[in-house]
């Protein structure tokens, strides 16, 4: 073989400790290494056309670039080799940034080490093949995961290009959190106003198939053909024949259910529509409150039901989809503030969360719109709000910033005053941070033209005083004391990963992080894709975020789900295992521990059962070929041999 | 003795053939007898020199025998038993087409052992065993030499002296020398220091000769013709007479073995220099043990630890 | 470098593609410095990882091995990590019957966004072997793995 | 016996270092963990050396190593020429003195068989032919035959000199070296004090009543006709060789299988060309670049092990490849008896099943 060896200097990113012209030198020494050399950008178009023109000059059959992660440029080089008439699997990629100069300072060390490494892929370069993807036909159905605002856009944006779309909602209506929130920053629009036509239209799209009350059971397959099972939960209401008329929920006995739509601030009936613009307008019963369930008698709604949808006996159900892509938009929970036990959220009933505040100012919420203390439906006079509740604070294990919290609490304030011009509103905070488009004059507003008093300073204690509460803090620009007397605590509780996001990710086999939003597969410059090839992201999922960032996400992700289905097939990754058919004893090992069932047996013409993988399925982890006793099957690219010329160039 | 004769006699019509063991060139050598036919049943001896694990031919013996309906009749003691039982886990062997007779072992003979007990060195001319006593005959008269005196090593960690998954047992059962896994040789190698065990390992394994009798007696190395210490491609050793090479193939050996060796012994019993190699295996059997509560062939129905996973395994 | 490194000391990586590999380089995109002991082979998962290599390195003289997959239950394929931890501790419980120190064996898991567990794990098991030194390795008299020859092809 | 030398007991140590320094010496030795355990080493002060144990391997490695380098290579870069590098070769080596002390005679009768393949003809393998030119072969008299042993079945015995340049005999007190050839008298000269002629007498004595044992019933010697026409007999072969585990015991202990495989053992730019042991009961011994190969299984590849030694060997050069020690009967893993096997190969009118 003949090999060109090209060491990136990244311009002093690797150069600056890393004697690049020494590694290139170097590998000249490296058995058939027959060009070497070092340049300032390799990845660039003239350093990629460097690469091309080496190819032809000097005849090379295999390129090395000594660069960054191969996860990073890996394909761009792929493409280049390619360009130039080689294989793409001819190369290999020493990482000789993130792993070597980027982590030491030591120049000599570091040179020492990228000779090692530059040595270890042209030894594993030399026991390359050509490769060559075979093409999968393509779904065009694209599963989106969670009906929030993230989902809904990705969900339209594709159906409004013509894509069958497959929409999972855990919960009874889509809508997510943004369908409880009043209005939005920084225009004081209404929520409902804006997300309501979005959410009308998923319903009235003829190619969006929604699965509400539902949850994701397993995903198998792989990009452009992922198999989905979804539990659809049971309603005990028909929903093909409930028209959504509500006539259940007046008659309903069971008035006294806690209502989760308005934040536990209400109640409502045990069969109920969450809410006026629920979509799907569909009545469900919520079995630990419906008399019938707990006590064996009632069934006043399915006597009273025009359509006879109530179904007590239903249960729950699945479905199969077969979908090519998934959008994952699961959105967010709330941080609870519980582990602030001085704050006393939930023992004293006015000090409340945002969200809950949130519900208080709207008109479909548990007060009807008007601003009252839910302990004894007073109006406020002094209100006081918390930010930073679950957020940068490493003692509650969240030290990231939720993002969204000091918007929403400038809101919450100025719509307070909105509600009552009168009433006081007070904000505790560490820093504003506002740095969305009319963000920062919109905290403005809130100070100057409403009047709101900004106390920066953290809160170490909420205790009440007769029937109001005193909130007790620092003033840190003061560096004094404070103490506020206020009707209502509203603390600005912070954004974490959602409930069960963990396990989705399990299912789907993506990553997260160690607070459970999900990983993007660059943080730059793949922020909608995952590592798993065909699974986007859309939303807050991935990180806190606010709303337009989520529809943006959202369509970001229906974007590259159109750009995946734009083509009828999908070339697979060649690099997959292989049967050795002579040397495969048939024991069947690879066949009982191959996780995605890609491995079958065949049988030849002497009678003898030897492994066969289904290149197509198989998705290259390699268990198989560790598994093999004599090592019959090995993971193309990834061969005994090959890791072990890698070892060899190291030690032997 | 004549009780297996006799069983077997009147079973044979329903036999393809029976493996046993016959008098070799000496009585003190049994070798495995093939038997085809019913006159050659009488040639088939039962006593404790009957070292071989017959186990080791049935997924050969199976592959290629022709489809008579006849089942196969093969001769096991305790620790053969165990593993059929694992080549039957695993697949290699169709247990329904076995007629397995269970023969309750007193333990085997190591021959060097019984040499040095020997007083005379005369060639054998009849071997007999009764109550623990073996009855050696040579021109130089008769010796008894308690069995317990000239016994395998494994034989001394043997807790399974009476045949698993047997159609028939012949013979009393016999009190196990151990009922818990003993581990003492092992214990003993993990006493000394880790610089004298790699200065052990590396003097007895310069002796290797690599001749794989150790691989090819042993009834779970399956590979047979395709085994990974003789590949060039993909290759993990190479032909030198280095150490490092035959600690390599040890390595193999004792890898492929983890979670499967049913510590028949007959690798360290076939070494013809002397390397005590089932060590490393006992080795595995008590990391099995320890992680994985497991122990080879003795449920047919288990699947061997490396084969699955738990997700809720900790501490690992 | 302490007098009992008289050569470079080497840790090989065996790392997978998703998680630990990806966290090496979140650790390197971090400027997270380590020791610079460490070669990294990648591999597709922990379930490639045949505990074979790990003997075979060690046996050849490899100062240190360091196994880092996905967390268990985050595998990219789903079960190989699960498959490889009882691999790797058969191996680990294995490596000091023959005679190889266990301590120059460690296996992990680090996902991607761990940058800097990844370097906690890096300079922890650096400075384990720098403490141990040079690893002899099993038969180091095999002829031709003479230190003179090895210099001239990998110096 | 016209000349000989005696050697006391006591003297061995003194006189086998003696000889070191002038030759590698081989003799028979056990290591102190394992008395049992008896082969041939190196000769050095302090060895346990059993001239009274039969070893367990012969003495074969001495002049064929179980594996030896024939030359090394370095590809030199140099990307002036098409390859890209420059192969240099060095085949230099250097051949010490051997001596083989102690071995029995059917040890030293071995590398008859080796002779005639590669020291002879067309092809003469230099590595070999170089040390069996400079080694010397002290033989001890065989008093301790086992029921495995069967050197007189191939034309040899227990006192046969063929092969030894000199004779160990043992008597009284020590033993009586008697040379057989110039060199084994060249090498005794210095070592051993003349004989007295009572000691000549007991060593004759010896020497005639071992002769006369006969070890192993009946000549193996002239069938080579009988395994040609068993050679289409699967029946035959089945049933002596079903028990085979086609391990390559017996062929690695066999003083007379000279086999072996060349294999090139490189990494990076330099490496060496090896030639090691192989068998024929090795599945890769015949196995064909194609896949295919001719002798698939244990017993087309047990048959060629007997037809090697019993009849085209003797075709070809006049003697069975066999010298009858036993070695492959005695440590055979299942006790397969290549005797039984031979000497049943003319019973043509039995019947196997």
């Amino acid at each position: 073989m003949r090999i060109g060896v090209f060491v990136c200097q990244c311009g002093t990113n690797i150069a600056g400790t890393v004697d690049t012209r020494a590694v290139a030198q170097r590998a000249l020494d490296y058995p058939d290494v027959v060009f070497a050399t070092d340049y300032m950008y390799t990845c660039s178009e003239p350093g990629q056309q460097e690469i091309q023109n080496a190819i032809a000059e000097h005849r090379l059959q295999g390129v090395v670039v000594a660069a960054c992660s191969p996860r990073m440029h890996e394909p761009t080089f792929r493409r280049a080799v390619e360009k130039a008439g080689l294989n793409r699997y001819m190369f290999e990629m020493a990482n000789i940034r993130e792993h070597v100069s980027w982590i030491g300072q030591d120049r000599a060390a570091n040179t020492l080490k990228a000779m090692e490494l530059v040595r270890m892929a042209v030894e594993k370069l030399r026991r390359n093949e050509p490769l060559f993807a075979s093409e999968v036909p393509i779904n065009k159905r694209v599963l989106v995961i969670g009906g929030g605002v993230a989902g809904i856009q990705a969900a339209l944006d594709c159906a409004d290009a013509g894509l069958d779309v497959v929409l999972v909602e855990r919960e009874q209506s889509i809508g997510g959190k943004m369908a409880k929130l009043d209005k939005t920053f920084p225009t004081i629009d209404c929520s409902s106003c804006i997300l309501g036509p979005k959410m009308v239209d998923v319903a009235q799209k003829e190619n969006i198939t929604l699965h509400a009350y539902s949850e994701v059971e397993s995903v198998s397959g792989y990009i452009g053909n992922f198999t989905v099972k979804i539990r659809k939960k049971a309603t005990y209401v028909d929903w093909d024949a409930c028209t959504g008329c509500g006539l259940c929920m007046e008659k309903c006995p069971s008035k006294k259910t806690v209502d989760r739509f308005n934040e536990a601030l209400g109640v409502t009936t045990a069969i109920q529509i969450p809410f006026p613009q629920a979509i799907p307008k569909k009545a469900r019963i919520q079995k630990d409150a419906c008399r019938y369930f707990t006590t064996g008698k009632c069934k006043v709604c399915q006597k009273i039901c025009p359509t006879g949808a109530v179904h007590y006996d239903m249960e729950d159900r699945e479905v199969v989809e077969e979908v090519g892509a998934i959008i994952v938009a699961t959105g967010y929970d709330l941080f609870d503030p519980a582990p602030y036990g001085e704050y006393g959220a939930g023992r004293y009933p006015d000090v409340i969360t945002g969200i809950q505040f949130e519900r208080i100012l709207s008109a479909s919420g548990p007060f009807g719109g008007h601003v009252k203390r839910p302990s004894d439906g007073k109006e406020p006079k002094d209100i006081v709000f918390v930010a930073c509740v679950g957020s940068r604070d490493k003692s509650v294990d969240r030290p990231y910033c939720s993002g969204i919290c000091c918007m929403y609490i400038a809101k919450q304030a100025i719509l307070a005053r909105d509600h009552l011009p009168g009433v006081n509103c007070y904000v505790f905070y560490m820093d504003i941070r506002s740095p969305g488009k009319n963000y920062d004059e919109f905290v403005r507003r809130a100070i100057e033209e409403y009047g709101v008093q900004y106390i920066r300073g953290r809160v170490g204690k909420i205790y009440p005083n007769g029937d109001r509460m005193v909130v007790q803090g620092a003033d840190t620009l003061l560096g004094a004391q404070v103490e506020v007397e206020a009707d209502l605590v509203v603390l600005a509780t912070g954004v974490e990963s959602s409930r069960g996001a963990k396990e989705l990710a399990e299912k789907l086999r993506i990553s997260y992080d160690q607070y459970g939003f999900y990983m993007e597969s660059h943080p730059k410059l793949r922020p909608v894709e995952t590592n798993t090839a065909g699974v986007y992201l859309a939303g807050a999922c991935q990180g806190p975020k606010d709303i337009p960032a989520s529809v943006a996400q959202g369509s970001a992700a229906a974007a590259k789900v159109l750009a995946l289905f734009a083509r009828d097939t999908i070339a697979t990754d060649p690099q997959v295992a292989g049967v050795l058919e002579s040397a495969c004893i048939g024991c069947g090992k690879c066949l009982s521990v191959c996780p995605f069932g890609a491995i079958q047996w065949k049988t030849l013409r002497d009678g003898s059962r030897k492994a066969d993988v289904l290149e197509t399925v198989c998705q290259g982890c390699g268990l198989c070929n560790a598994t093999c006793p004599p090592k019959a099957i090995q993971l193309r690219h990834f061969t005994d041999d090959q890791i072990l010329a890698e070892l060899d160039a190291l030690c032997a | 003795m004549d009780t297996l004769h006799a069983h077997l006699e009147a079973l044979f019509d329903d036999l393809e053939l029976v493996i046993g063991w016959e008098t070799g060139y000496e009585p003190l050598r049994p070798t495995p007898a093939f038997l085809r036919s019913r006159e050659d049943l009488s040639r088939l001896v039962w006593n404790p020199l009957c070292a071989p694990n017959l186990s080791v031919y049935l997924p050969g013996i199976l592959k290629d025998a022709k489809e008579t309906g006849k089942k196969i009749g093969v001769c096991l003691k305790g620790c053969d038993s165990r593993s059929l039982g694992a080549l039957v886990q695993e697949g290699f062997v169709e247990r329904e087409r076995l007629y397995v007779v269970g023969l309750p072992c007193p333990g085997t003979v190591d021959p060097e052992a019984l040499a040095e007990a020997r007083k005379s060195s005369a060639p054998v001319t009849h071997v007999s065993f009764r109550d623990g006593l073996l009855a050696i005959t040579s021109r130089d008269g008769t010796e008894e030499i308690e069995l317990e005196r000239v016994l395998a090593r494994r034989c001394r960690r043997c807790r399974h002296p009476n045949p698993l998954h047997a159609d028939v047992i012949l013979g009393d059962p016999v009190p196990p020398r151990r009922t818990e896994p003993s581990f003492s040789d092992v214990d003993a190698v993990e006493a000394m220091s880790l610089e004298e065990r790699r200065a052990y390992w590396e003097e007895e394994l310069s002796r290797c000769l690599r001749c794989y009798a150790c691989r090819n007696a042993c009834p779970l190395c399956v590979c047979r013709d395709r085994c990974l210490a003789e590949s060039r491609t993909p290759k993990w050793t190479t032909q030198r007479d280095g150490v490092r090479d035959k600690f390599l193939f040890h390595m193999i050996h004792a890898l492929h073995l983890a979670g499967r060796c049913t510590e028949c012994g007959e690798c360290e019993r076939v070494c013809p220099v002397g390397i005590p190699v089932a060590l490393f295996k006992e080795k595995m059997a008590r990391i099995a043990l320890e992680l994985w509560d497991y122990q080879a062939g003795t449920d047919p129905a288990a699947t061997p630890p490396l084969q699955t996973f738990d997700p809720s395994e900790t501490g690992i | 470098m302490s007098e009992k490194n008289e050569r470079q000391l080497r840790i090989v990586g065996f790392l997978c593609n998703w998680c630990s590999y990806g966290g090496a380089d979140t650790a390197g995109v971090c400027r997270f410095k380590q020791p610079p002991l460490l070669r990294i082979i990648r591999i597709p998962c922990t379930g490639r990882m045949d505990p074979l290599f790990v003997v075979k390195a060690l046996a050849q003289g490899a100062d240190g091995v360091l196994v880092s997959g996905c967390h268990p239950k985050d595998c990219h394929y789903a079960v190989g990590n699960f498959y490889a931890r009882r691999r790797l501790e058969l191996v680990k419980r294995f490596l000091p019957f023959v005679g190889l120190d266990p301590r120059r064996f460690h296996y992990t898991w680090v996902s991607a966004s761990e940058g800097q567990r990844w370097q906690e794990v890096v300079t922890e098991f650096s400075a384990v072997i720098q403490e141990l030194g040079p690893n002899p390795g099993i038969g180091a008299d095999t002829p031709m793995e003479t230190a003179g020859q090895a210099a001239s092809a990998f110096a | 016996m016209e000349q000989a030398f005696f050697l006391a007991d006591a003297e061995l140590q003194e006189a086998l270092a003696g000889l070191s320094a002038q030759a590698d010496v081989w003799v028979p030795a056990s290591d102190a963990r394992k008395p049992g355990l008896v082969r041939f080493r190196r000769f050095q002060p302090g060895l346990t050396v059993r001239l009274d144990a039969r070893s367990l391997v012969s003495a074969k490695e001495v002049l064929f190593p179980r594996s030896e380098t024939l030359l090394r290579f370095t590809k030199e870069k140099d990307l002036s020429v098409p390859a890209g590098h420059r192969i240099h070769l060095d085949d230099a080596r250097t051949v010490r003195p051997v001596v083989v002390f102690g071995c029995r005679p059917c040890d030293a009768r071995g590398f008859l068989t080796f002779d005639p393949v590669f020291t002879k003809g067309p092809y003469r393998d230099p590595y070999y032919s170089e040390r069996r030119e400079k080694t010397t072969f002290v033989s001890l008299v065989c008093r301790d035959a086992d029921a495995a042993c069967f050197c007189s079945a191939v034309g040899s015995g227990p006192a046969d000199p063929e092969g030894s340049d000199a004779q160990l005999i043992p008597v009284d007190g020590g033993y009586v070296l008697r040379p057989v050839t110039e060199r084994g008298a060249a090498l005794l000269e210095p070592i051993g004090r003349t004989a007295a002629p009572e000691q000549i007498r007991e060593a004759q004595d010896v020497l005639d009543q071992v002769g006369r044992e006969t070890v192993g019933e009946g000549s193996l010697t002239t069938l080579a006709e009988a395994f040609r026409a068993r050679f289409q007999d699967p029946a035959f072969w089945h049933a002596h060789i079903d028990k085979c585990l086609s391990c390559g015991l017996c062929t690695f202990v066999c003083p007379t299988c000279y086999c072996f495989t060349i294999t090139d053992e490189a990494r990076g730019l330099n490496g060496e060309r090896i030639r090691s042991w192989d068998a024929c009961m090795f599945p890769h011994f015949t196995l064909e670049a194609s896949g295919h190969n001719p002798r698939p299984s244990k017993v087309e590849r047990y048959r060629n092990r007997v037809g090697h030694k019993f009849s085209y060997f003797p075709a070809r050069y006049g003697q069975v490849a066999c010298c009858g020690c036993g070695r492959c009967v005695r440590h055979c893993p299942v006790s397969v008896d290549i005797r039984a096997v031979v000497r049943d190969l003319p019973a043509q009118e039995e019947a196997h099943a």
